[in-house]
Parts: C-alpha cells; structure tokens; sequence
C-alpha cells in the first residue's frame, strides 16, 4: 500500500515539465531503484567476498543459481502483477524432472518425448489451476496451494509405482545436454541463455506487446479490465500455463544439469521466486512491476545468497547477513527513489 | 483366531529417498504381515521443520489406533521419549530403530534396537578420508538445525581427527534447501575460498549430486574426493565412474524389513530376536563393491 | 433514423433474491441522446451494464438494429460499437495515461514480425484526446493515472469512450467529478457525438445538464420506467420531482428556503435548486 | 462571531518540486459557511486536507481560535471538532455500516471489567444519521458498506462528519454523487449546521449548490487565492468564470448553444447552465 | 478479488428486509462457509479414518496440531486483516525455544527468567518488523523476510557460541511444565487452552473492542483511517509485537513440551498459518475477516494434515489427497455461500 503511494508520488513529480524531469523520467522507473540495491550488495561482496568473488567463477556461482529461480521468477511475477499467486510451481518442477527421467532414463525413450511430457504436464497443471481459480472464485494462493499437494501425492506416488524409488538417473545424449543440461566453459549453465531469452519474452510480452497492457489492467482492477472488453479469464488461464511451463522447464534442466531426479526438489522455489519478485519492485496486490525489476531482484537475491561463501565469514551467522543485506538492498532502493524525488535543485 | 497384528513404522517423509527405501523394507516384510491378516501402517511427517515435536505426535497416534506394535526412531530423544514412554506405558510392542541406539531403547523399556548411527555413520566418513590420505574435509549441512545431521558431522570430523586430519562444517541458509544450484554453488565458492579442502562430505542423495558437481564446476575434480551418506542409481553411477568417492551405507531396507518382520512374529507367536542391537551399518560402497550394490539399488531395496 | 439502434424489451434483471429491474422497454435511436434519470439506487447503472455486456439480463430481449442480441460480454458490446464509461472505476491508477487510454484495444506496429504495441501512438492519440477537453496540463502519456485528480481521470475516460464509441456511447454520471468547465465541455462532446449520429445515453443528476443535452428522456424509480417522454414535453418541475424519485421536492426546497430567510432573508429563487 | 475559528496566514504546500498552494491566507468563522471554488486541480482539496491534519504546511501559519496550532494528524484535528468528508475514500466497503460510521471513535459500554465495541448504538445511530438524509433503505446497521450505492456511500459520510463536527465541518464535493433528494438534503444539512453555530468549508462545483448555502466564497485558481469575497459582493456570472478559472465561459456557452439551435432550436436558457 | 464481490453481494443479499433474511444473516457470516468446510473434512476422515480418528486420542492427534498453529494463526490472521503479514514468525519460534532452553536448561537460570526472556524477544522482532515496516514502506513481506533470516542466523550463531550445539535439553520443573508444556489426560496438549485463551482474547479484540474497528479499517483503506483519526503506526507496530509474542509463546512451550529446543524448528508455521488463516476466509489483501473463522480453518488444515494418519491410504498418496481434500473444503466453503444467497423459497 505505502509502495503505491510511493509510485504515484514519483509520477506525480517527475511529471513537473522543467530541466529536472529527464532525470525523474529516469528515476521515477522503479527499475533504477532494483538496479541500485543490486549494485549495494554486489559492492559489499566485491569488498568482503575478495578476489574469487568478482572472477568468472564467482559470477557463475550467483549467475547460475539466479537463472534458475529467474525462470520461475518472470512468469510468476507476471501473475504477481495479475493479481495472483502461483505456488504449485514448488511441485511442477520436481514432478517435470521424475516425468523426464522415468520416461528418458528409466524407460529410456528418447529425450525428446520426456521433455515434451514434461513441458505438458507444467502447462496442464497451469491449466487446470488456471481453470480453477476461474470458475471458482477460491483465492489463487488457497487453489495453487491444493495443486502444489496434489501434484507432489502424485509424483511421489507414480514413481513408486513406477520406477520404485524416489529417484531415478537420467543420461541424456550428448544433444540434449548441450541445450538444456550443460556447463558452458566448465562452469556457466545454460540455463542463463534459456533465463535471458525467458526474460525478453515476457519484457516483449509486458512492456511491448498489448497483452502487457491486458496484464497490468488485470491487475490494477479486474472488474474494470473486464469491462474494458479485455478476455480476463483467457489471460489468467495463459498467465498460469505460463508458470506452469517455466516450472516444467527448470524441472527438465535441472534432471538434464545432474543427470537424476528426485521427487522431493523444489519446494524452496516458491519462497525465492516470490521473494525475488517482490524485491525487483512488483506490487504484491497487483497492477505494477517491471521485467527489469524482476530480473535485477533475482540476481540482487542470487548474489546475497551466494555471496555469503566468498567472504572469511563464519557460516553460522550466513543467515543473520543475509536477512540484514536483503533489508539493506530494499531499503536502499526505496530511500533512494525518494531521496531523488524530493530533490529538486532549485526551487522555480 | 488370531487376526493379525497391526504395526505401525513410524518413519521419514514418504518422498526421502532414504526412508523410501526403508519404508519399501517394511512393506516388503508387511506381505507376510498382510498374508497372516495384519496390516503395516507408515507415518511420516509432511516436513522436517518440526521434527521432534511432530515425530511425537506421530507415535501418539500410533497409539490412539491400538497399534499392536510400533517401530520407531528415536531422532530427538528429548521430544520423543516421554511418547515412547506411553507406547511401552500402554503394553505395546516397541523397536527403536535408525536412531538412537541400544541406549535408546534400553532406557525406554523398548525390545531392540535395529540401525546404525549418525555419530558412527559420519565417523566411519571420516575415517575413510583418513585412511586415504584426505586430511581437510568439510561436511555440507544443508539442514544446520536437525541434530542427526549435526551429529553426522561431527562424527565425521571426529573421524578424520583420528587421523590427524581436520574439518569444518558448513551450513547453508534455509533458503537453499531442496535447490541443487544453490547448493552446489555454495560449496563450489567454499572450495575456491579455501584451496586445501580435499574431501567433501554431504548428509543425503540430493547434496551428493550437487556436490559432485559443484566440484566440477570449481574445476578440483582431480583434487577433491567426494563422500557421503547413503545412496541412489545416479550416487552408484558416479562411485563408478569416479567422480565419488564412497557413500556411507545404512542398509535402511534392513532396518524396515528386520523391524516389522522381528514384532509381527512376536505379536503372532511371542517369538523375541535374543540379539540385543542389530546393527545394519555403518557400511561403505566404494569402487570396490559397487557393482554389487547396483542391483539392490535398481529394485529399490538400496 | 426511425429506427432505433437498441432497443430493450420487457427487461428484468435481478441479483440473487432482489430484483433491481423491472419489465424495462426503451429504445435508443441514432443521433438522439436519451437521458436516463432516477434517484441514487433506481438501477441506472444497472440498466446500462446490461447494454454494455457487464451484465445479462435475467429475462426480456435487447435488440440492436431490430435484430435480437446478446451482448455475452464487454468485449463483445464494445466490438459492435458501443462504448462506455462506468461510474466507478475503470481507471487503473498505475497505469501510464497512454496505456490506460488504450485498455483493451491497443495500437500495435509491426517491427519485423513481432506486432508492438505503439506506445508513442497510443500516448499522443490519448493526450490530444484529454486535451480537447480543455485539460491542457496533461502532456506526458507516460504519466500515471494515479497521479490525475479526480476531475483529470473523469475526462479521460470520457475521451476514451468517445474516441471508441463508434455508434453508441454512455456515459454514467460523467459530470459528477467535473468543474464547471470541464463539464460543459462533456456536453458539448455529447452534443458532437449526436450531430454525428451516435446513440447517446446520458446518466445525470443534475437537472440543467440534462435539459442542455437531452432529446429524450427516462426516469426509473426503484427500478421501473416511471416515465419515457421527450425534450418539451414536461416542465423542469416535473422532471425534477421525477428525479427525486417521484417525490415533491416542493416543500424541501420551502425548508431550506426558510432556514436561508430565517438567516440572512437572501436565498437565491428556488427553482434554481433543481 | 468577529473572531474567526480557523485562520490561515500566508499558507503554503508543495509536493516535493510541485507547488500546490501559494500564500493562501483565508479565515472561517462560526456560523457561517465557506465556499471553496475552483477548477479541477486548483488545489481545494489539498487546502482542506491541510485543514483537517492530513499534510502539514509547507510554510505558512495556521491559527485556531486566535492561537497558532499545528494539526500534527487527522486525530488531533478531529478532537479539536474539525470534521471533515474527503473527496475520495473514506468508505471502507468490507466494514459494517454501524462500524464504518464510527471508525476511530467507536462507542463502547462495560461489560465487567471489559469495555465492548457497543455495536447495537452504533449501528442505531449510524442508520439513524443516514435515515436522517432520507435514505430510508438503509435500516440495518450490519449491511456492508460495499453493498451501498455511491450516493448511499456519501451520505453515510456525510452523516459521519455532521455526527461528529463540532465546531468545523468541511466537506468536499460532498453532492457530487447525490441525487436531487440528497443532494438537497445535503444543502439542508449545511444550513443546519450553519443555524448551530459550526463553520462549514463547502466544497463544489455547481454554482447553484454554492449560491444557495455559502456566506463567503474562496476561490482558488491555479493554488493562489484569486477572490475572497462575501455573499451578494459578486454576479453569478462572474462567480462562474471564477470556477472555471478565470476563463470567461461566455464563449463556451455560445458554442454549446450554437449545437443546439443548429440541431432543434430549443436549448434551454445558457445561464441555466452554470 | 473475487471473493471481495463475493462478500459484497452476500451483504447486499442479506439485506433484503424479508423472511429469508434472518437466514441470510446467518448465512452471510463468512463463518457459516469455514464451519461447513470443516464439517466435510471431518465428515471424510470420520468415514474413511474408521473409529479411531473419533475417540479422544484421534481428536487429540489433530487438536494438539492445530492448537500451535493456531496460537500464531490468530496473530498472523489479525496482520493479514490489517492489510500486512508477518513471515519472521518461522524464525521467531525456534529463536524463543533456544532462548529459554539455554538460559534455563544450558544456564540452569529459573525458568520463569527463560520464559520472560523469550517471550520479551518475540516482542522485540516485533517491535522491529513494526517501526522498519513503518518508517521505510518496505512491503512488510520483505521487511519480515529480513527478520526472518537476520533471527535466524542470529539462532543459530549465537547457540553455538554459547551451547556449543544446535540442540539443547530442558527439564522444566513441574509447575511450569503443568502450565506451558504438559500433555493433559496423557494426551491433550495445554496449548489447546491456550489457544482457546487466544481466540477469546484475539476475538474480543476483532469484533468487540474498538481496536477491531481499527485493525478492519486499516486493512480496508489505510490512508482513509489514518485521516478517521486512527492512529495507524501504533495499531501496526502493536499487531506485529503480538504476532512476535504468540510466535515465542509456541516457541517456549515447545521447548518445555518436548524437553528440548532445536534451531530449526518452525519454518513451517509460516506457511501453516497463512494458509489457515485464508482457509478461514480472511482476504489475502486485508480489510475482511473473523476469529471464528480462523480457527474453523486452523482445524480444517490441522484435520486435513492429520486425519490421512488414520486412514489406511498408502502414506505415498498422502500428499494428493491433501491437496484434494483442501481444495475441497474452501470450494465447498463458497459453493455453500453462494448457493445459499441465490435461493429463495418464493420469488416475492
Ligand atoms: N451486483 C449487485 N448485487 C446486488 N445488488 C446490486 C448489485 N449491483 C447493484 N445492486 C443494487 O441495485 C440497486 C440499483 O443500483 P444501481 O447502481 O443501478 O443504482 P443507480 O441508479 O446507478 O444509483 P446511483 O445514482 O447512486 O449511481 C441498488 O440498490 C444496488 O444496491
Ligand atoms: N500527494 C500529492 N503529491 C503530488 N501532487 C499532488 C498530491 N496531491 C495533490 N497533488 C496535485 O496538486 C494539485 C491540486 O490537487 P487537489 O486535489 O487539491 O485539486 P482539487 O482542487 O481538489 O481538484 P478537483 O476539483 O478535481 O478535486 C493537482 O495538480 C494534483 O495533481
Ligand atoms: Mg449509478
Ligand atoms: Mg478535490
């Protein structure tokens, strides 16, 4: 609530038409303010974390770990920015990576067809939570909630049945791994390309195509969105498939990535993406964020996680920094976008 | 007539991988159970998060169903003894089994004790990495709070000081459980950081892989032998193929299967196992029997 | 333009146990503005979220062009050309005044083969709009309608609805927020979007306004057609009274005209309250 | 009376680089009632937000009673008998109307030892105060506010600040969602209010409304006070350009009347329209 | 959102001065739909869980489960009803076990001196969240999640400077373990009248103090009650201290509960009690809820979570049928609801 008053205050001013509105322009997007808490906390390793930190090795450390909750991290912040919650992801990902070691590696069909399985169980779970909170009306976190339990009964339960165990080993060919599974130079995942080409999607789909427009009138008020003649319901259906899918995708890399699956990854994905999310600046009741800002949240949350293990500090106090780091990021983005608000050189 | 005894198992999360495995045991001896008109009941907590405290809830109803017998592991004797105390208080059967020890079960008036130990299953790691010239190791704790796996930990570094070596533990934040990147970047920056670190010691099957290739990735491969506690086809794959080193087994089929097998027939035929601590580990697969192991593994018994 | 563009029949709409319309039979006509009048809850808005797809009715026809229809949501009330401005809402308040403008039926240009929606378009289209309200402080289409007062988002939801409105267009109360330029500026768009042969149905509380504008005029009283006449063919007391729910404003307005003589002895003439 | 309740001297705000108010200086004085005109954004509601402690000053003194105060929140405000109706809000559609009409200073009797939210007085008062405005629908304490009309919703906050104004009541467009019975009503209210002795700040855009109850107008043009003067001191017309901002709105008139002649010839008289 | 216009209609519904209304009064309490829901859950496991999920000690399994998570529920439910959550709980509970357990278990200091300690620490974090959440407009989940972490390495640093280990041992002497951590009838948890102390006081807060006006209307608007004279800061900074405290209080009668305190006990009361306090009909986006519901939904789910104990269902599938059975219950709560404002006996 306060965000948005924030949020309004900032257009209002940066609105004034004189010398000082480029630079509000500028600053009154809320990616700056992201941009700037990821500069902190990356400054605050640089210094303490030394050396290794800021080598190639130490950015794959953050980079590979951010582009894996960056994935689940867009298409739920654009749900976010919809007015819904998705948690069921928590479950897709470690269903869609037993989907495609059961079928490629314990049955050893080609990969193809347990990586298609896969993507169409994440887009079948999307829709039915989609279907579901639609015809409903029960709250998206309470209708994702009930999916996240049932598909991770089902998982459990089919590969059991299946296979026997709670885990199951995959080889993929050589192919496969290139494009899903791989290090790039020993030590990059590909899952960052896959995240980079993820994010200008959705940014395509938020900020340039019309739909982004349908997203954030859903958002801002779903009543009115509807009687603006937008298709709320497809929107919300797609919105969920999309999360859906994305979750499934991560499942597959990760099954790919260490070559096994297990039943039981996962859940700390619905923590981090919605942290990350937030953090990049979305309004947690819907009606505004930016692609950007999501992206800048996950790494400044990637690098706060991962950063911790490059500096001399004692391990048991990783989680006091962490939480006082991830306050200090936040914090420094909404001090700074005021501070650059109610500054104005010289009063006309 | 007889109509069978009801035993409860109480044990881990259904999808662990370990205690699928025991739980796979104990079905697997609840065929002849089922086949005598009994049943074998398992239950587990949704989460770890409060163990102790939801394992006793657990045993509570256990009881509160007219078990005719409980197995159960004694994980946090503090929170779970007092509802041990009222298994035996009401005249039920009771095995302690996976945790606890002889002690455990002596103390609470329970008939055996069937497992292996945390203690003794991170100190048999530690002497592995000893008796190979591994002298710096760390344990991955990715759950720093549980006690058995603290435990697990400092067996193990007990284990390598034996041997003149040295240790650390490190723990990760709450936010990187059940995230293998998260995980394997964690420990890929601390090998980086601390360039002497030659053995890596993880406390289960998901930390294993991700460790493995944290390794990788911090390019020590060659350096850095890889240990563990317990195991799965990919876990076997890797022993195999060299980029682990040995796992820590505990036979948890056995645990199951000995459990309900041992109080079905001391329900059915007040038959009693005169052996007080069957001790199902620590074991150690290493290159050496690895391939042995692998069959019992693709049946879901290892 | 003998016949009418929507024509309502025999119309019933309720909400669960209570019903809000009664047995409504209207009719619109092209280059008309009908002006629908009626006290705070006669169903007013109701009546025309039915003919703009919000709701449907629970029984009766609505036809447009003599043929029956139903108009099975928003999206497809406004394809057939009938555009709206609903009394609350309808403004999303983080939204930019461009995108805002353009919910729904966003501009795109082609850049290669990905359709983009035209943000410059969309905002320049949305700002000359606003400003031909006389709204001449907003300039930048990337401003937050969060950021408008309340007078400023009133009008650019009526310039919407007027640059989309593409036979039938209404307006709910659109003068309510309004000063006195502002809102004589709505009238005058009403009566251009008459002179161009739309439809208008025209909601208000404000009897002048409804006399400037108004071809034809009906008055619900708890939810029923209490009177459908048109321009001239009842006085402003009438219709006043009708407004009032069919109550005589008479002796009201003698109460407040003797609380004003009692203080100072300077009301203004009573009619004027109307 | 010759002392004023409320004074403002040389009175200025600003948004950070945006200047609202300019040098207002102003006085309010028991029994009798200030109109505060002005244009869309010319900064009225702002005026009375400083009024009623929801912002400070940005320089500039505010006295009571002759002494300098600073209304440091909305509750001090109010426990000094400054009442206030906002443009926007104030309605909390998930509270009961008993609860909402009460917010913040809430009856409550004992119970032994406990002192219980006294929901029955509440909600008796409550639909008293509204039934009051002649809105005799409402006669259940307990219904949602949400559930309201918008006009239901006004004079229930309406009813609010007369409930608890006891020495300053400000309100803000308070007729512009109100029917003609309420609207009205609403005007009887003020003059009420007047007879007991309060100062009303009464904010509109109808001339008519501003004409019937106002003493002493203000007119705010572009945030400086453009005119302070007294009943009969001015000409309707010249009062209406003042609303509009300064513009003459003779020419608007004429354009609006050269539609309507040029369609049917039988616009009603152009003064009307102010 | 749905569910907001849901509400509305009930109300407008109910209001019709008609024979049907006196039902329509009952039936317009949120209430009605979380007690039905309970109802059916109940009325599954009865079936299903066979007798013994009936007798006390199978009423007990799911009362005593239900009584810690409710003792935060109520807490984090009155947060939500303002429009703000509170996650630090997760870390808070663990941080007052160890308090007390070290100060005295490990330090041997009079119980009563534990108990004050942890409990006056669960005001702090409180305190904290409150004056950070109000000074920096931090959306109060991310300042939380700050705290959340910042207690939790707090924890576990601090007890392993001290104790030397993440678990300690605490032998409560019998009073206080009477009082705060003793199993009555050998099966019944003291928290369950704890948690009924809570609900009573927690209740006559919400729905017949004034304070309860307040909380609803700061959820609703928060800028219109500031300008109604409430003073929000105090109403939030006090909500959050609560909150802290009902956490600490869980915390230390676990710990004399089960003789011990562990640090990672809790996280997930986070969840659990969010997702109770929804089941019960409390709008994720603030502004609407009651006490009773609360704890109608803190059963559901403790039932839920229980119940499939007592059923002979393979525990594999336990998870699906879970997730079923919740989404079952919230459904049922709105079907119910809304079927009952659509009927009328006799169209008047
Ligand atoms: N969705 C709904 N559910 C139940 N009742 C409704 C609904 N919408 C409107 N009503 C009721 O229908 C009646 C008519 O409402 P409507 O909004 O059409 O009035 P109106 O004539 O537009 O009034 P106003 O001049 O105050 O805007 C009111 O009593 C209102 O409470
Ligand atoms: N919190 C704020 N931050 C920045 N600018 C503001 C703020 N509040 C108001 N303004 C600006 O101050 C100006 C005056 O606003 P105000 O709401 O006082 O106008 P008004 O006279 O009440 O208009 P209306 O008749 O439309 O209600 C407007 O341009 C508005 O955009
Ligand atoms: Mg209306
Ligand atoms: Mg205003």
């Amino acid at each position: 609530m306060n965000s948005m008053v924030e949020i309004q205050t900032a257009a209002k001013a940066g609105s004034t038409p004189n010398l000082w509105s480029s630079i509000g322009i500028l600053m009154r997007r809320p990616e700056v303010g992201s941009f700037l808490g990821m500069v902190a906390v990356f400054a605050f390793f640089a210094i303490f974390g030394g050396a290794n930190f800021v080598t190639a090795g130490g950015t794959a450390s953050w980079l590979n770990v951010a582009s894996e909750i960056g994935i689940v991290a867009l298409p739920v912040g654009l749900l976010m920015i919809a007015g819904e919650l998705d948690i069921s992801i928590g479950s897709v990902i470690p269903a869609a990576s037993m989907t495609v070691a059961t079928i490629s590696g314990y049955y050893d069909l080609p990969i193809m067809v347990g990586v298609l399985a896969a993507l169409g169980l994440g887009l079948l779970v999307g829709f039915i939570n989609g279907v579901l909170v639609i015809r409903t009306a029960v709250p998206s976190l309470i209708v994702t909630l009930g999916s996240l339990f049932a598909v991770a009964g089902l998982t459990l339960g089919v590969a059991i049945i299946l296979t026997g165990s709670t885990g199951v080993a995959i080889r993929a060919d050589p192919l496969a791994k290139a494009i899903l599974g791989q290090f790039v130079g020993g030590m990059f995942q590909v899952t960052i390309f896959w995240w980079l080409g993820a994010a200008i999607i959705v940014g395509y789909l938020l900020h340039f195509s019309r739909y982004g427009n349908w997203i954030l009138a859903l958002g801002g008020d779903k009543v009115s969105a509807r009687n603006a003649g937008i298709p709320t319901d497809r929107v919300i259906t797609l919105l969920f498939m999309g999360s859906g899918l994305c979750a499934a995708f991560v499942g597959v890399s990760q099954a790919l990535l260490y070559n096994s699956a297990q039943v039981s990854t996962g859940q700390s994905f619905i923590f981090n993406s919605i942290i990350s999310v937030v953090i990049g600046g979305v309004l947690l009741t819907g009606g505004f964020g930016s692609v950007v800002g999501i992206v800048f949240g996950t790494i400044t949350f990637a690098i706060v996680n991962q950063g911790i293990f490059y500096t001399g500090f004692d391990a048991n106090w990783a989680s006091l920094i962490i939480g006082v780091l991830l306050l200090a990021a936040v914090l420094m983005n909404n001090t700074f976008r005021k501070m650059a608000l109610t500054y104005t050189p010289k009063k006309k | 007539e007889s109509k069978g005894a009801k035993i409860f198992v109480i044990g881990g999360k259904a999808d662990d991988p370990f205690w699928s495995i025991v739980k796979r045991g104990a079905e697997d001896a609840g065929k002849v159970v089922e086949a005598q008109g009994g049943s074998v009941t398992w239950l587990g907590p949704q989460n770890y998060d409060n163990l102790g405290a939801d394992a006793a809830d657990l045993i509570r109803t256990a009881i509160s169903q007219h078990a005719d017998a409980i197995v159960g592991p004694d994980w946090v004797p503090e929170s779970m003894d007092e509802a041990f105390k009222a298994v035996v208080a009401a005249g039920i059967p009771l095995i302690i089994y996976n945790a606890g020890g002889l002690d455990a079960a002596d103390r609470l008036g329970a008939m055996n004790y069937i497992g292996s130990d945390d203690y003794k299953a991170g100190f048999a790691g530690g002497e592995y990495f000893g008796n190979h010239d591994l002298k710096n190791v760390v344990c991955v704790n990715t759950l720093p709070g549980a006690a058995n796996l603290r435990a697990q930990c400092a067996g193990l570094l007990a284990g390598i000081a034996k041997h003149g070596g040295k240790g650390v533990e490190l723990p990760l934040p709450m936010s990187s459980f059940g995230n293998p990147t998260a995980v394997a970047q964690a420990l890929k920056a601390h090998l980086l950081q601390n360039p002497d670190v030659v053995g890596v010691y993880t406390i289960g099957n998901v930390d294993a892989n991700s460790a493995a290739n944290g390794i990788m990735q911090a390019g020590l491969s060659d350096k850095v032998k890889l240990g563990g506690v317990n195991m799965d086809q990919t876990i076997l794959a890797n022993i195999k193929s060299g980029s682990q080193l040995f796992t820590i087994d505990q036979q948890g089929y056995l645990q199951g299967y000995l459990a309900v097998s041992i109080l079905n027939g001391h329900v059915n035929y007040g038959l009693t196992v005169p052996t007080r601590e069957i001790l199902t580990g620590p074991g150690v697969v290493d290159a050496s029997n690895v391939d042995a192991t692998m069959a019992g593994v693709q049946a879901g018994a290892r | 333009m003998a016949e009418p563009i929507l024509q309502l029949s025999n119309v019933n709409k309720s909400f669960g146990p209570i019903d809000v319309l009664h047995d409504i039979s209207l009719a619109v006509k092209a280059g008309e503005v009908l002006c629908l009048l009626g006290d705070n809850g006669a169903g007013k808005s109701t009546l025309i979220k039915i003919l703009s797809g919000v709701h449907q009715p629970t029984s009766g026809t609505i036809l447009m062009d003599g043929e029956p229809i139903q108009f099975a949501s928003p999206r497809y009330a406004s394809d057939l050309g009938i555009s709206t401005v609903h009394q609350f809402g309808g403004a999303f308040p983080l939204m930019s005044i461009g995108r805002s403008f353009f919910v729904g039926v966003e501009p795109t240009r082609k850049w290669g083969p990905f359709s983009i929606y035209d943000r410059r378009k969309a905002n320049e289209i949305a700002v000359k709009a606003v400003q031909e309200f006389g709204i001449t402080r907003i300039d930048d289409g990337d401003r937050l309608v969060g950021g408008l007062s309340g007078g400023e988002r009133q009008s650019l939801a009526i310039a919407r609805a007027v640059h989309f409105g593409a036979r039938v267009l209404i307006l709910d109360e659109p003068t309510a927020a309004l000063g006195v330029k502002e809102a004589a500026h709505v009238l005058r768009i009403v009566l251009e979007a008459r002179k161009r042969g739309l439809a208008v149905i025209f909601i208000t509380h404000q009897v002048i306004h409804a006399l400037t504008v108004g071809d034809h005029f009906a008055v619900l009283i708890r939810g029923a057609l209490a009177a459908d006449f048109r321009k001239g063919e009842k006085t402003r007391e009438e219709i006043t009274d009708l407004m009032a729910g069919g109550e005589a404003m008479a002796e009201l307005e003698a109460e407040i005209e003797s609380y004003q003589s009692a203080h100072e002895g300077r009301a203004p003439p009573v009619a004027d309250l109307r």
